[in-house]
Parts: structure tokens; C-alpha cells; sequence
């Protein structure tokens, strides 16, 4: 099973846990990623996260297929909110399910990491001196 | 020709807007929109990199666009 | 930080993700493990596990102080429950914080890795023909 | 000299109780107490390992047992 959603409300992790029940999945391995509040020692005060909306829900869709054909995983949930994200906030939350754990690991580490490279979406960084977009520069 | 280009990001900041029928010549690749926008806005030298996807997918700079592709500008992605 | 619980009662996936919040941390890991329904082809009825219980919570501290060391993590939560436990079930739940990702995969697979090492604690399944302690026998 | 033994799992299944306070000689070491077991109950014999644990702290086989250690009989763990 697979679910992708791209969404302006607060993601709820418990929510994702729960699509991911299964009875024959003994091992679930859920990634969770927070707005720190510092980058490289500035002071964050919030994150704006945006997206090209169509194509963000069809790569990390793409993404969640590629972890299947991979990895033995019986299940997938990527959500990823967008908007105006204050400190500790969640913008992302990755569940797998599987028989055996080994591949839950690696197939949520695969879809974090596909994610960060490949999902148009964009977060601006806010200081109290200034904003930036995030991996915009070399 | 006419596409359909959506801006995200810092490419946004760069044009000063977010979506723009833009008319281009035929059978323009990617790779010459690239540089079409390079020149005209040498910021876009400056990022890391930039992509474009056609109708949603990424799309090689040798992909050829075609009338009313709706055409997007993907500066580093950073989510998650 | 480390918190470490055995315990008879349900295990809370949401209150260890919450004792391990941290705004400087925005990489979170959390595997939880069910009871599943089967273990090779043979339908399980339910599970009992038993633990040595103090030398097991002392193992289990280790175990976190031993990836705090190794990895760049800030906090680490184990909780493990005793009982019987049916199926769908948690029997534990490891919750990981850090800055960055990549460390709080590793840190969190070396702990769930590790307990199943050394941690005294034993499964019995009890099928409708029978039972068996888990991995007692070669 | 007595020690105190706890057994769990399998371990107890084999010798029939979970804890026992056994005299044995002094300064025995660890393996001659899994010797000892295995001579009397050789059950333990066809278990994949077993460990001993001597006040909540694995030993190794060469560990020698004082009076009054709490001593357990730790068959392959299966937690998780």
C-alpha cells in the first residue's frame, strides 16, 4: 500500500502509524523530520515550506514505488506539509511497514533521502536578519 | 510557440513571477531555454543548479518542448 | 537523554516520540515492533514475554549509552513490554533524536540490532498446536 | 557455598523451577557450572547457547562465582 499526501495542515504521525497496520508487518520504522531552530548557528524563527503541488505528490509517489520494487516492504506513507512552519513543527513524516525490520530501515532511509533530492519543494529559511532558500547556492 | 512556464523558489525572485505564458521559438530544447534564461538573468548562473520538468516530469536538456507544454523552473529542491 | 522502561503495561509510540522532542533536533527515527500473525507459515495465537527484569532495563541502558557514543545522537527512548501480547500488539518501541538523519537510522537499528542480542527477555508463541520459546533452538 | 540461581524461559522449562538457591563448591568458574548443567540436564545440550549472568552482568566462562552471587541461567534472548 502507498499513500502520498501533500498538505497545508498539521501532519499527524499517529495518523501515519495507523495506515501502516498490518497484521503480517512486524517491523515499522517511521522517519519524522522537525524545523531545528538553528542552521549553521543562525537563529531560525520559522520556515516557509512551498511546492509545485502536482508534481511533488507524483515524484514522491514515484519515490514510495521504487522503495517497494526495492525493498521487501508491504507499505509506504509520505506526508509533507507546506506553508508557514514554526520551530518544532513536523514538515515531513515517512512510515514503512514490513515482515522484518532490516528492510523497514532501509527502505525509510531510501524514501527521506529520495525525497530531499528529487520532490519539488522549496523551504525558506527565516532569521531575524533576513531569509534565505535553502540549497539554493552552491 | 507558446508554453505555459511555472517559477518555484528562488527562480521566482529571479523573474519576479510565478507563472508566464512565454513565447519561444520551435523545437526549443531545454538546454536552450537554459541558457536563454542564464543570460538574460545571470542569477540563475549563481544557484547550485536548475532543473526543468515538462508536463510534471523532469525532462534532459536535449528534450524538445512543444506548444502549451506547461513548463517548470525547479531551483535546488530542499525538502523534508 | 536516555529514557529506558520495561514494562507490563501498553506501550505509547506517541509518548516516546514526545519524550524524545527536542528543537535543536530534526531528525527523528522510531521503529515499533508488533506481533505478527505468522512466523514461518505457522499461525500465531498470541505471544508471552518474559524478562529478567532488572539486569534487562540495565542492558538496555547500555545499549543507549553505547549508541550516544557511537553516533551522533541526542536522545534515545526504550521501552519494552513484558505480558502477554496479542496480535498487532507493541512489545517495543525505540525512538531516536538528532540533528542529522543519517545518525538517528544507525543509532536506532543498533538498539532494536542490539536488544535482540542481549537483552534478557524471551518470547513464547503459543500456536493452536502448541508453543515454543523463540530462538531457543538452533 | 550458596548461590542464588534464577532461571528463565527455556532454561526453567528444563530445569523445572525459576529460582533455587544451590550450594556448590567454592571458587567454581562459570564453565564448570554450565558443565554441571548440561551433565544433569542435557537438554541444555541441544539449545542453540546459553549465558550466564552473575549479579545482572554477563561473564565470561572463566568468571569465578562467589558466595551469595546472583546467578542466571540466560538462554538465547528473543525480545524485540
Amino acid at each position: 500500500m502507498i499513500n502520498v499526501k501533500l498538505t497545508i495542515d498539521p501532519l499527524s504521525v499517529t495518523a501515519c502509524e495507523k495506515m501502516i497496520e498490518d497484521d503480517q508487518a512486524g517491523g515499522h520504522v517511521v522517519f519524522i523530520g522537525t524545523v531545528r531552530n538553528h542552521t549553521s548557528s543562525k537563529k531560525v524563527l520559522f520556515l516557509d515550506f512551498e511546492a509545485y503541488g502536482p508534481m511533488a505528490e507524483k515524484e514522491m509517489h514515484k519515490i514510495a514505488e521504487r522503495a517497494l520494487s526495492k525493498f521487501e516492504v508491504k507499505h509506504i506513507v509520505i506526508h509533507h506539509r507546506v506553508g508557514q512552519l514554526e520551530i518544532g513543527e513536523i514538515p515531513v513524516v515517512i512510515a514503512v511497514a514490513s515482515a522484518h525490520r532490516k528492510a523497514a530501515f532501509r527502505a525509510c532511509e531510501y524514501c527521506i533521502d529520495s525525497l530531499k533530492e528529487t520532490v519539488p519543494i522549496w523551504k525558506k529559511e527565516h532569521f531575524e536578519d533576513g531569509e534565505v532558500w535553502v540549497a539554493a547556492h552552491p | 510557440m507558446k508554453i505555459n512556464l511555472l517559477v518555484f523558489g528562488i527562480a521566482r525572485d529571479i523573474l519576479g513571477y510565478a507563472q508566464h505564458e512565454m513565447s519561444i521559438q520551435s523545437d526549443m530544447r531545454i538546454q536552450d531555454l537554459k541558457h536563454k534564461l542564464s543570460e538574460e538573468y545571470p542569477d540563475f548562473k549563481k544557484l547550485a543548479k536548475f532543473d526543468i520538468a515538462v508536463n510534471q516530469e523532469y525532462q534532459e536538456d536535449s528534450f524538445v518542448l512543444s506548444e502549451r507544454d506547461e513548463v517548470a523552473i525547479i531551483p535546488p529542491v530542499s525538502g523534508g
